[in-house]
């Protein structure tokens, strides 16, 4: 039954395993001349997407800082970790980062939950943070105490929620509304949530909710229920993958009412699905203008790079990577306590999609601005300046 | 809009949902009838034809018929190649073992795939426009129309090369009875090959249309759809041409009404439960017949 | 037949003198804190293939709705201890004896499907068991169950895999799990010998639930939050190609199963590009050289420097 | 003597098609009765009829007074008639020692506690049934092959220990299902002589098909012979012998 | 009359089981040879390892002077070989017509196909009948009617027959006996494998007989018939 050629085989593989766990788990020696900084992404999986393009952004960061000498005098290495778009796999990869590789720093990964994944395991080894796109509270403030280690580059949910129902009530002069959220997302749900509070609030009222789930193709659906709702808007908290083939299909069924959304549309995917068409009439909060001037050196050196126009993930990606690159500079050490600090302490930094400054609760203050689609470009309609 | 007007738009979009599952399930079908494999990459081999599709039209610059030919035609022949590298060296090991290969198979086109290609999802160029037809109050537009054309004629015509032509004759002949059909001078492994040609690339169409009608592929876009549609073959009684496109329109309709009058977010859990108490009842699916071991 | 009491000792010993090694290295921060997380990791796989190896390799129920199970154990144990704040065994063995019972409930009508039929229909269940609890807002939904408290440690993890294979393994070797190994080598004649089909598929079946419950409990104290991302029907894949990769029907099988897979995964984890690549090649080449699995239907126990002790086994 | 089975006026129709019709026959305590026929006769239909794999269309079988019509065939086997079959369903990936331990199923006392946690009588009937079992290998000559897979037996080897097996199961009846196929002449006169000796031993009943006349007519008391599911004679081996219809049905028509 | 199909020494394994132990025999051209035994001593297995289903671990099968063992099954029908397996195995999902058409699967010739099929259906009137049937509800009889017509759609030298009686009324054998006679007077050698004896040894010219994968007796048919041997090895001393 065990030939022995067949027990070879499976010899060498365990073994080989084997070594390979030794091997890299040896592998720890960290030249002085470098400063590791831990991406930890979802690479494979569901989100993969996402967590590349933000992982591109900051990968641009590092880089134009290497290039640019380095930061004190030191390389900056990005050690890349795979979180699978899954929880218990960011949690898994951080660990292999803080005590394999060695990072001073962990950058990432992309969604809320495998954020707060993370986020204990880098607490529990003093270990800095900086989520580029978890846009959830929870991800910095645990029932009402800031979380020391970890911080974001990106505003948060309750901000965005606020912005687009002024604005819907404000300036489109909305009485009704229904809301379609992705509810395989935190960011999606505290959105769709923070919406409809501040919508009626403001004396709207909010007619319907729906939910879809991540990857789905076909929302023809729901749309159809949604269209017997006829409200004066529709709020999409999502990502551009599905916001692209929900406008589309929602204009295709015959609902011309304008569509609100949020940053996770800020992609140019969104016109390639939906058509510029389709689009007209659609507005979300976004972090910056590409007409903005400040931004277009970011957007540039983007598109020179990487071929392609820079996503809203990329740019926060980007961003996060500033921050940091900023930070270990004025630590002026990659002692991960003295960096946490720095952190901190950032203040009218000027990174790629405008200034920031870092508030008590390790969210970054920022402008947002709403754009309007027409006829698949972006324009800038209102820009909101926090108030700090 | 009453509820009666809704029910018929959630059942044209349902229709129009299934039909893209049974155009899915026909393929699936089909390799699973001659060999009773469940191939678990036949979704990601209906992904693979929407990025040839995808690239015959952006890079190749051709338009949508040729693209759709050459994706069929290069899709088919990968299948060929699956199936001569990973399956036929395995024809008698244990069905678990092919499982477990078709599984990495499926895998390994992903990952492949998303290695070259990246994870981003790219959008197809709309090739045609895209009109919207109103019957009264209801909306149908051309491109669902379109699929489920190409649906039924494909289901037609694969029906008729199974039912009337030699080589359809020779593959039934294979799924009834390899043994028997050898000894009728038919080379079983040759037509088994066929079979998955001819499977693959129908998954390849459903990927270039799926590519057309959603806009976005992107490499993990095979997953559900490739499960949906082995439910949709499954509930239809699997090996049975109209039982896959039935199962994959009843699959559809089920999938519009619970989006539609419960919540979209309960939608796969309803058709896995239609499946599992249809199985219960019929547990060969709609069409099928059982059978049982002779003692 | 004190052979077989020897046996189990031997073992015993040799589980706790390896438990004591590894934790000296853990203790002596000779294995970092990635490795003992894997290793943890791994004690929880090991349980699954077990557990789901009882299921399709010696019952020979084609399942794959293994994932669905642990769900159950992992959320019904987070709830009681972080919002009813239970002791943690008690709240792993509750969890399992939910999936436990879950599988019972499931496993009565649907144990009458064959084959892919059965394989569908659980893998059906599974998907049903999670977008439920996608759907259930007090256990977080699609976004997750979050504070979960860090009990999962290395030393619980062990000890329940050890007493998961002591009970799997007893089982096994008993006229319960003979019957259930009758039933997958040949069903009809299983029944001609008086065995009642119906009742050790379903037995078996629970047990199976019952250990993926448990397993889902320390998986779900090891991250501080799960959601339900995290049992998708690819995880029921993935210990399904744990147990096949072993062997069916072997213990030993399973627990090198868990462990190949496992660690290939961390090992490959700094190349996330090629990780996906290289495991599906790997899957591909084991199934084509060694298609009944590494073990096939062998156990360690089954060895010649085993032979003195041995007990029940067949060799 | 009494009747250990009796089946009355049961037929089995699959689809219209009848296999087996108006089937009358009993089988005393204690005796060793044959059933033949040609290839499609019926016979092993009869044996699922009896064993309940199938349930008969219409009548009713008795086993020791009591009906057995639909009972689950573990069922039946518990109360005490075991088989073997036509075409050899052993375990074939387990060892000759466990095939025959499995058999002992419904004998071992110990319950699901006891066997995880290898309490109380798990050692004991472990003991027991292993003892019992590498006894029944030795009356069939298979106690040096306890250890080998059963796949791997000679032919004749694992038509005897599918035997054995069924004996595990401590059956009143035992039903054989061409208990001979396959085998040399010498190893058929060895098992017809083990066939006799284990019904004496164990104080069996036995019901055979089989196509060796050599074995049916060297061995059975009576003989039912099936032609188209349906009885066509029924009488002592020298009976049968000079019965024309046997001799038409069995030999083909023309001499 | 040269020899149409030559076995020599033959040995056949199923997975451990040493199934055929070197069988060797003969079929002349226009003969017809039967093959009898009890089940299970290896005929059917002969007749797969000629047609290509199982390969022969060591021996030589040579056909019209060409070595034919480990070709394909395809190749071996291409040859001139055609098998009517035992239990007839047709395709029971499929009508009759296209159980013929498959038989005629290699063929390339539509106007020898179409006399071919003329003439199984004069020899087999009852196929004509129901040849828009489903073939699985045919009667056992028509069913090895169709298995043989199906075989002789391919116009083989050499037909193997598979226990043609099994299962049928004394009736209908000696209705298939008499058309294999038939088929073998218009030129179709055969090998025959048979447990009906009697039946077998009146058609056939020469005889072997099979007992647990080895030939314990041959000869010609008409004196086995009368030989005491073969009685004994059917009925028992």
């Amino acid at each position: 039954m065990f030939s022995k050629r067949s027990l070879c085989i499976a010899g060498v593989l365990v073994g080989t395993v084997m070594l390979g766990g030794v091997f890299s788990g040896c592998g720890d020696d960290t030249k002085s001349n470098e400063i590791k900084i831990g991406a930890n992404f979802e690479l494979t999986g569901n989100v993969a997407n996402y967590g590349s393009a933000t992982f591109d952004g900051l990968q641009l960061a590092i880089d134009e800082a290497n290039e640019a000498g380095g930061v004190n005098g030191k390389k900056i290495v990005l050690v890349k970790a795979d979180s699978k778009s899954e929880a218990s796999e960011a949690a898994n990869a951080a660990t292999k980062l803080i005590s394999d590789d060695k990072v001073k720093v962990l950058v990432g990964p992309a969604t809320t939950a495998s954020v707060l994944a993370e986020s204990q395991i880098a607490t529990d080894n003093k270990v800095p943070v900086i989520a580029p796109c978890a846009t959830s509270p929870k991800v910095t403030v645990d029932n009402g105490a800031v979380k020391p280690f970890i911080f974001r580059s990106c505003f948060i949910d309750p901000l965005q929620g606020d912005v687009m129902a002024t604005f819907a009530t404000k300036t489109l002069n909305a009485k009704t509304a229904v809301i379609y959220i992705d509810s395989s997302s935190d960011y999606s749900k505290s959105l769709g949530q923070v919406f409809k509070e501040k919508f009626e609030a403001a004396g709207g009222k909010v007619l319907m909710e729906e939910a879809f789930l991540q990857k789905d193709q076909d929302f023809k659906a729901t749309l159809t229920k949604l269209k017997t709702a006829n409200a004066d808007v529709i709020f999409v908290p999502a990502y551009y993958e599905e916001v692209g083939k929900i406008v589309k299909q929602a204009r295709e069924l015959g609902i011309m009412q304008p569509i609100l959304g949020t940053d996770g549309w800020d992609d140019t995917k969104v016109v390639d699905i939906a058509g510029a068409a389709a689009l007209n009439n659609t507005f979300f909060s976004s972090h910056y203008s590409d007409q903005d001037k400040d931004v277009q050196s970011f957007i540039d050196a983007f598109k020179k790079k990487y071929d392609h126009a820079p996503n809203v993930f990329a740019a926060l990606g980007y961003d996060a990577g500033k921050m940091l690159i900023d930070a270990i500079k004025r630590a002026g050490s990659d002692d991960p306590e003295k960096i946490q600090k720095a952190i901190e302490e950032t203040k009218d930094l000027q990174v790629g999609t405008g200034k920031i400054t870092m508030d008590k609760d390790h969210n970054p203050i920022k402008s947002a601005v709403i754009l309007e689609m027409k006829d698949g470009v972006k324009v800038l309609k209102e820009k909101i300046t926090p108030q700090a | 809009m009453d509820f009666m007007q809704q029910l018929v738009q959630q059942l044209i979009n349902g229709i129009s949902l299934g039909s893209i599952y049974a155009l899915i399930a026909l393929g699936y079908t089909m390799i699973y009838g001659i060999i009773k494999l469940i191939n678990f990459a036949h979704g990601d081999i209906y992904m693979v034809g929407a990025y040839i599709g995808y690239f015959s039209i952006t890079m190749a610059h051709l338009s949508i018929v040729p693209s759709l030919i050459i994706s069929m035609v290069v899709t088919g022949l990968l299948g060929m190649l699956i199936e001569r590298l990973a399956y036929k060296p395995l024809r008698h090991a244990p069905r678990i073992s092919v499982l477990i290969t078709a599984i990495g198979v499926s895998f390994f086109l992903e990952y492949t795939s998303m290695y070259f290609v990246s994870p981003t999802p790219r959008t197809f160029p709309a090739v045609f426009d895209n009109i919207a037809y109103h019957f009264g109050p209801f909306i149908i537009n051309g491109q669902q129309m379109l699929i489920f054309g190409i649906t039924f004629i494909l289901m037609v015509a694969l029906t008729y090369i199974v039912q009337r032509t030699k080589i359809g004759k020779a593959m039934r002949a294979v799924s009834f009875d390899t043994e028997t059909a050898q000894l009728m001078g038919i080379d079983a492994n040759r037509i088994i090959s066929i079979t998955f040609g001819i499977g693959s690339a129908l998954a390849a169409a459903g990927g270039v249309l799926v590519g057309v009608y959603y806009n976005s592929i992107d490499p993990l876009m095979g997953i559900m759809p490739g499960l949906k549609a082995f439910v949709a073959a499954v509930l239809g009684g699997i090996g049975i041409l109209p039982g896959a496109m039935v199962g994959g329109l009843i699959l559809g309709v089920i999938e519009a009404l619970v989006s539609g009058f419960v919540s979209s977010t309960f939608r796969d859990a309803a058709a896995f439960a239609i499946l599992i108490l249809v199985l219960l009842f019929k547990p060969s699916g709609i069409f099928g017949k059982n059978t049982r071991e002779k003692v | 037949m004190n052979s077989l009491r020897k046996t189990d000792l031997i073992m015993l010993v040799f589980g706790v003198a390896l438990f004591i090694v590894l934790q000296g290295l853990i203790t002596g921060r000779i294995l970092n804190s990635f490795w003992q997380l894997n290793l943890i990791i791994l004690c929880i796989n090991i349980i699954l293939s077990v557990s789901l190896n009882l299921i399709n390799g010696y019952t020979g129920q084609f399942s794959l709705g293994h994932a669905g199970f642990m769900a159950i154990g992992a959320y019904v144990s987070v709830v009681l201890t972080t919002n009813f704040h239970w002791p943690f065994l008690i709240a792993l063995l509750a969890g399992g004896a939910g999936a436990g019972f879950l599988g019972f409930l499931i496993g009565l009508p649907t144990l009458r499907l064959y084959g892919d039929y059965l394989a569908i229909a659980t893998l059906g269940l599974g998907e049903i068991i999670r977008i439920t609890i996608m759907n259930i807002e007090y256990v977080g939904g699609a976004a997750g169950f979050m504070n979960i408290p860090h009990n999962t440690t290395f030393t619980w993890a062990f000890f329940l895999m050890l007493a998961t294979l002591f009970i799997i393994k007893n089982f096994v070797n008993s006229t319960h799990g003979r019957a259930c190994i009758a039933i997958r080598e040949n069903e009809i004649a299983a029944e001609a010998m008086g065995i009642n089909t119906t009742k050790y598929k379903v037995m078996a079946f629970t047990i199976g639930a019952g250990f993926a419950g448990v397993a889902g409990g320390l998986f779900a104290h090891c991250f501080y939050i799960i959601n339900p991302t995290s049992f998708t029907f690819m995880q029921s894949f993935n210990y399904l190609i744990m147990v096949v990769l072993g062997g069916l029907g072997s213990i030993t099988g399973s627990i090198a199963g868990a462990f190949a897979v496992t660690f290939v995964s961390a090992g490959l984890a700094s190349w996330p590009e090629f990780r996906m690549i290289i495991y599906a090649l790997m899957l591909i080449l084991l199934m084509f050289y060694r298609p009944q699995g590494l073990f096939g239907y062998i156990e360690i126990t089954d060895f010649k420097i085993f032979s003195r002790f041995r007990g029940g086994r067949k060799s | 003597m009494t009747q250990l089975l009796k089946a009355e006026g049961v037929s089995k129709s699959f689809g219209g098609l009848k296999a087996v019709s108006d089937f009358d026959f009993y089988i005393d305590n204690g005796s060793l009765v044959g059933l033949i026929g040609p290839n499609g006769a019926g016979k092993t239909t009869a044996f699922n009829l009896i064993t309940g794999v199938y349930q008969p269309t219409k009548g009713n079988i008795e086993f020791d007074s009591n009906s057995i019509v639909g009972l689950k065939p573990y069922q039946i086997t518990q109360r005490g008639i075991a088989r073997t079959f036509q075409n050899i369903r052993l375990f074939s990936e387990l060892s000759v020692l466990d095939n025959v331990k499995i058999a002992y199923h419904s004998h071992v006392k110990y319950g699901l506690v006891e066997a995880v946690l290898r309490l109380g009588r798990y050692f004991g009937e472990e003991k027991r049934v292993e003892e019992r079992s590498m006894e029944l290998l030795r009356i069939f000559k298979l106690d040096d092959k306890a250890q080998e897979i059963a796949k791997n037996l000679p032919y004749g080897a694992q038509r005897r220990l599918e035997i054995a097996r069924a004996l595990a199961a401590q059956p009143k009846l035992l039903l054989l299902d061409e208990p001979a196929a396959g085998m040399n002449p010498q190893e058929t006169q060895e098992l017809m002589e083990m066939i006799r000796w284990i019904r004496k031993e164990f104080g069996l009943t036995i019901l055979l098909i089989e196509h060796d006349m050599s074995l049916v007519m060297g061995i059975c008391e009576r003989i039912y012979v099936l032609e188209y599911g349906i009885i066509i004679a029924n009488g002592t081996p020298g009976e049968i012998k000079k019965n024309p219809e046997v001799i038409r049905a069995y030999l083909g028509g023309e001499a | 009359m040269g020899t149409m199909l030559k076995i020599d020494n033959i040995n056949v394994y199923y997975g451990a089981i040493h199934a055929i132990k070197g069988i060797s025999l003969e079929v002349g051209e226009g003969e017809i040879v039967t093959l009898i035994g009890a089940n299970g001593a290896g005929k059917s297995t002969t007749l797969r390892t000629i047609s290509g289903l199982l390969k022969p671990k060591s021996g030589t099968i040579t056909f019209e002077g060409k070595e034919i063992a480990g070709l394909a099954a395809q190749d071996i029908v291409k040859a001139g070989i055609s098998q009517v397996p035992e239990g007839r195995r047709i395709f029971a999902n499929m009508t009759v017509m296209e159980n013929l058409d498959l038989g005629a699967f290699i063929r390339k010739d539509k106007e020898g196909v179409q006399k071919d099929l003329k003439n199984v259906f004069e020899r087999f009137p009852r196929l004509e009948e129901r040849k828009n049937q489903e073939a699985g509800t045919l009667s056992g009889g028509e069913q090895q009617m169709l298995a043989m017509g199906r075989a002789l759609m391919s116009r083989p030298r050499l037909l193997l027959l598979d226990e043609p009686s099994m299962g049928l009324a004394p009736l209908l054998i000696r209705e298939i006996f008499s058309i294999i006679a038939d088929i073998n007077k218009t030129g179709t050698t055969v090998l025959l494998v048979e447990q009906n004896a009697n039946m077998a040894l009146s058609i056939a010219s020469r005889a072997y007989v099979l007992e647990t994968g080895r030939i314990t007796l041959s000869g010609d048919a008409e004196k086995l018939a009368a030989s005491e041997d073969v009685r004994k090895a059917y009925l028992g001393g």
